[in-house]
């Protein structure tokens, strides 16, 4: 009888330690604000914390003189596991005299983008590079599909 | 020899069989998974899982694309172990082309899926505390997780689907800031794991909800499939890293967390536990990654031999399999996925018949289902 | 037991059982209707004990099926693949082991759902993750112009 | 020091001399009204600002901060949004029920106010039989839930408000009990007389064990009547969606709330009032001029204090714990807290007949 009381009382005791285990958590918790992690995010636009390599979309890099370093070997084209990349190219005529093939879009679809870097990788004269702007979205699906070169922009000298 | 008595499969037999649908949306199955349940007040009488809203079919898609090209589908499947899955699907293809994956990689591979196992208990930690009503472990968790996922996201570029390992290594090398940036968060996440306990472990309402409810005896876990956390908490040994070790686990301490209770609780308990031995496993390698190369020089274009390989790997939910087989082409002839969860989706109704509405939340719970790891 | 003491015991009890080369498990090939017996027997034999079925999967050869099964012992941790070998592409049959394997329910209906392969006296063989009138996806000459884009 | 009683003279001399003594009864109840409806809203809104804000701070969060100054509009745009949101009623539902049960729901909770003392003259009615008055009233809101499970059509509805009704009815037993303690201690069931018998030191302080195992039964029970976490059968988001008010839209849901919060500041003030003394000050023994100081505080600040500490503990458990199972629930009922209420009430009950309390 005794034994049963004891186990019955033991075990509220015991139950109530824990739960007040909880709120003391939870309490401290409530009475630290500094360990609030949340983020205002359009406030913080201008400094988002963000990984260094993180993977927002593709973009072509052109320096100061508008070229680029895409020789058109659609190598990221045939490394693009869901058809994300169309590079439609052209035949020019270069300063020698001989006809070579240069790009004329490099179209890439962002919404059918899924950031698994395989066309960075695969690029062999590292013309794209992953940006970081994660803003995309869009009311019209149309704006998701976009050209990378710039309008007259060129191939660089001396990229093969 | 037919010992097979076929049982009634039909849920509805009357007019007074209550029939209730958990899903394809329900706070508590995590995702679109659907059951049916058959009650009797609010005792279970059967369950009946209706798969196949996010069937994607990753299966038939791999078989499109490239040994290259097929491994970054898997991060969508069990999108919490997505590290693990890319490296069952590398190790497979490395395994077809024999390939020997340089010691950096090897060691960066298991730092990336300690990491992730880590992550993915989080995830788990705190959607269980939700499933069980309590929304602060929820928050707690993902506060912690989202420390590693900054990690990833700074070596991978990515936080969920990363696509960091390919074949014959990983894809880039770690970011200078790696091994600082886990050790501070190992620092942190050491004090950290006495809240989870605080919080969730010793809370007696936590208990009783968990204990002796969900039971799977060791004969059954395995007759069902069950893996991973599921099938050590029922007193099984099944850890794929310790049984058929792979990139180096043979060379690391770490103990195979085994509870022999079988229910709840158990699981729960070999989930904490593991989450700390994968602690233990960072810090191992954390401090003497070795130098070199991150990825083996392999051909542009893989081409394995016909013949088909098959890889075990554990992931944060359990044995996820890889069968891989090849007909001499640039693309793989039939990828076949075996997910831990699939197996745990078949377990459930095993071990909620009898038990309360309640009792399936919770061992829906300590599943831990990722449905599309189920659905593929 | 290694790969050929697991070869001679299979022999022995399934003589039409094929065993593949250069594998690194035993794999061996079973005609569709002798499999059931055999896997009741390394399932319940002491000394095979297979009792972990990890793995169910159909794959299509064009022209013929094979049902893969993938068994471990937990206590002498061998592993033997046997593939059950079906002929009838227009009607395939394989005898469930649902009844040995509890696993194998789920596993035979989603093989059931991708390849059309009949498990003859599974309890509840219905379609699992597609819906009826859906073709079966997995098979080699699966043709759908509508939802395959292929690139 | 601080008394209403001359606003309302006011009132009275200023309608009696427009009105014939009819005309000024009906206006006066009009005024009062308005007036506790207003005040009701007022609180409503109070509380749901402070159980998001409350739990934001347990869970590391900010919580609302983006409508009006700290998000202190928060709740009202929330309001807005659901009158603005479609009132439909499912096809197979019966209506008039489905109509019915928020308005059940609100009103109860309303007619529950009426005994509660404020202040000494802040009262709506001091009834002789306020306590037992509150606790009848109180019991018609799972009539309310019933209704509201029953007629929606849905079996989670149905589920939550039979488990909803399992749950008042045992958890009315030992609130009930409690309240007795208290009510065994003053000698009175009416309001103002149990304060009053608190002005030389709140129950909780003379009452010694018995009364604090009464206090922690009746927040334990009173959490569970509330339909709370960790009592939140009814409702059991990762059970049943949304319990009984699953099928319910706009403004209808906005009503259930409404009753929720009111609830929880009803149940919060009767607990201030029976243990806390309700607007007495907090005097200690002899300090004199500590107790001059706390004088100074208005007793509507004092009132509103000791239910909001009440209302925070509530919201304090429903943050920090898991939910418990039905069974569990009615285990914990049955087993544990309807005992120890039971047996209290004998100590208390010997303590008063043998003179032996303070």
């Amino acid at each position: 009888m005794i034994r049963y009381l004891a186990m019955y009382f033991g075990s509220i005791i015991k139950g109530v330690k824990s739960l007040l285990k909880g709120m003391r958590l939870t309490g401290y918790y409530f009475t630290h604000h500094k360990e609030i992690i949340t983020q205002q995010y359009p406030e913080n636009r201008d400094n988002v914390p963000m990984g260094d390599r993180f993977r927002g979309e593709v973009v072509m890099l052109h320096n100061e003189s508008n070229e680029h370093r895409c020789t058109g070997c659609t190598a990221c084209e045939i490394a693009c596991p869901n058809g994300t990349i169309k590079i439609i190219s052209k035949w020019e005529v270069n300063a020698e005299g001989k006809k070579k093939k240069a790009i004329d879009q490099f179209v890439y679809h962002l919404g059918m983008c899924t950031f698994c870097n395989l066309c960075i990788v695969s690029c062999p004269t590292d013309a794209i590079v992953m940006a970081k702007d994660f803003e995309h979205s869009s009311y019209d699906r149309k704006t998701l599909t976009k050209i990378l070169n710039k309008p007259g922009s060129k191939i660089e000298t001396g990229v093969e | 020899m037919n010992i097979f008595e076929p049982e009634n499969k039909k849920l509805v037999e009357s007019e007074q069989d209550f029939v209730v649908n958990v899903g394809p949306q329900h706070p508590s199955t995590h995702g679109v998974l659907h059951l049916k349940i058959k009650l009797e007040g609010e005792t279970i009488k059967a369950v009946q899982p209706h798969l196949g809203y996010i069937h994607r079919s990753i299966e038939k898609m791999s078989e499109a694309g490239s040994y290259r090209q097929f491994s970054y589908l898997t991060s969508r499947m069990d999108y919490l172990s997505s590290h693990m899955n890319n490296q069952a699907c590398a190790l497979a293809v490395e395994k077809a082309i024999q390939v020997e994956v340089p010691e950096r990689a090897k060691v960066i591979r298991i730092l990336m899926a300690e990491l992730t196992r880590l992550a993915s208990h989080q995830l788990w930690w705190g959607a269980m505390g939700l499933d069980l009503g309590a929304i602060t472990p929820f928050f707690i968790g993902f506060r912690d997780r989202e420390e590693i996922l900054e990690i990833f996201e700074d070596t991978c570029g990515t936080r969920l689907t990363m696509n960091y390992v390919v074949p014959g290594g990983v894809m880039v090398d770690l970011h200078p800031d790696f091994q600082k940036k886990v050790v501070a968060f190992l620092g942190r996440f050491k004090k950290r794991i006495k809240e989870y306990d605080d919080l969730v472990t010793g809370n007696i309402i936590f208990e009783q909800r968990t204990k002796g409810v969900g039971v799977i005896s060791a004969e059954d876990a395995i007759s069902y499939g069950c893996s991973g956390p599921v099938a050590r908490a029922s007193g099984v040994s099944c850890d794929i890293r310790k049984l058929h070790p792979y990139d180096g686990y043979e060379k690391l301490e770490f103990k195979e967390c085994i509870e022999t209770e079988g229910d709840c609780f158990a699981r729960y308990k070999v989930r904490m536990e593991e989450m700390k031995e994968s602690v233990k496993i960072i810090e191992q390698l954390i401090d003497n990654i070795p130098e070199g190369d991150f990825q083996a020089k392999t051909k542009n274009v893989l081409k394995p031999p016909k013949g088909e390989w098959f890889t075990r790997v554990e992931t944060a939910r359990g044995e996820l399999g890889v069968y891989l087989i090849s007909d001499g082409t640039m693309k793989p002839y039939r990828v076949k996925f075996r997910s831990p969860n699939f197996s745990h989706v078949s377990a459930l109704e095993h071990m909620s018949k009898g038990g309360k509405i309640g009792d399936l939340v919770a061992i829906m719970a300590t599943l831990d289902l990722v449905i599309p790891d189920v659905d593929r | 037991m290694n790969n050929e003491e697991l070869k001679n015991f299979v022999a022995a009890h399934c003589p039409e059982a094929v065993a593949e080369e250069n594998t690194e498990w035993l794999n061996v090939v079973v005609p569709h209707d002798k499999v059931r017996d055999l896997l009741f027997t390394l399932r319940h034999d002491p000394n095979t004990e297979l009792d972990y079925l990890f793995c169910l999967s159909g794959v299509d050869w064009k022209t013929h099926f094979h049902v893969v099964y993938h068994l471990e012992s937990k206590r002498h941790k061998h592993i033997v693949v046997v593939k059950a070998k079906v002929e009838d592409r227009n009607n395939p049959e394989v005898p469930t082991i649902c009844d040995i394997w509890r696993t194998a329910e789920f596993h035979e209906r989603e093989v059931f759902d991708l390849f059309g392969i009949r498990f003859t006296n599974h309890p509840d063989l219905r379609r699992l993750f597609l819906d009826d009138t859906w073709g079966f996806p997995l098979r080699k000459d699966y043709q759908d112009d509508v939802t395959i884009v292929s690139l | 020091m601080y008394d209403f009683s001359g606003v309302t003279r006011g009132i009275h001399e200023f309608l009696s001399g427009h009105f014939s003594p009819l005309g000024v009864t009906l206006w006066e109840m009009v005024i009062a009204g308005v007036v506790l409806l207003l005040s009701l809203v007022l609180i409503a809104f109070t509380l749901g600002y402070m159980e998001r804000k409350v739990a934001a701070f347990m869970q590391l969060r900010l919580g609302p901060n983006r409508v009006g100054f700290r998000g202190t509009l928060q709740i009202v745009a929330d309001t807005l949004k659901l009158l603005f949101k479609e009132t439909f009623v499912p096809q197979a539902a019966d209506k008039m029920l489905f109509n019915l049960a928020p308005i059940i729901m609100v009103v109860v909770t309303m007619l529950s106010l009426a005994p509660i003392p404020f202040t000494e003259t802040l009262q709506f009615y001091d009834m002789n039989i306020g306590v037992f008055y509150v606790s009848a009233v109180t019991s018609i809101g799972v009539v309310g839930i019933l209704m509201a499970g029953w007629s929606s059509n849905n079996k989670y509805s149905l589920l939550g408000a039979m488990r909803s009704g399992a749950q008042i009815v045992s958890y009315e037993l030992s609130a009930g009990l409690s309240i007795i303690v208290i009510v065994a201690l003053s000698g009175s069931m009416q309001f103002s007389e149990i304060v009053q018998s608190q002005a030389n030191g709140w129950w909780i302080f003379k009452g010694h064990i018995p009364v604090w195992i009464a206090f922690v039964v009746f927040l334990i029970a009173g959490t569970a009547e509330l339909n709370r976490a960790p009592f939140d059968m009814a409702e059991a988001e990762s059970e049943l969606t949304a319990g009984f008010h699953t099928e319910y839209p706009g403004m209808r849901f906005a009503m259930f709330l409404l009753a929720e919060y009111l609830n929880m500041f009803i149940l919060a003030a009767i607990g201030a009032t029976l243990f806390l003394g309700g607007w007495m000050p907090l005097h200690i023994g002899n300090l004199e001029g500590f107790n001059k100081v706390m004088d100074f505080i208005p007793p509507l600040v004092w009132f509103m204090g000791k239910t909001f500490l009440i209302v925070f503990i509530i919201m304090w458990f429903r943050w920090t714990f898991p939910r418990l199972r039905i069974d569990q629930l009615l285990t914990l009922e049955w087993k544990f807290l309807m005992p120890i209420s039971l047996v209290n009430l004998i100590l208390v009950a010997l303590a008063v007949i043998l003179g032996l309390h303070f």
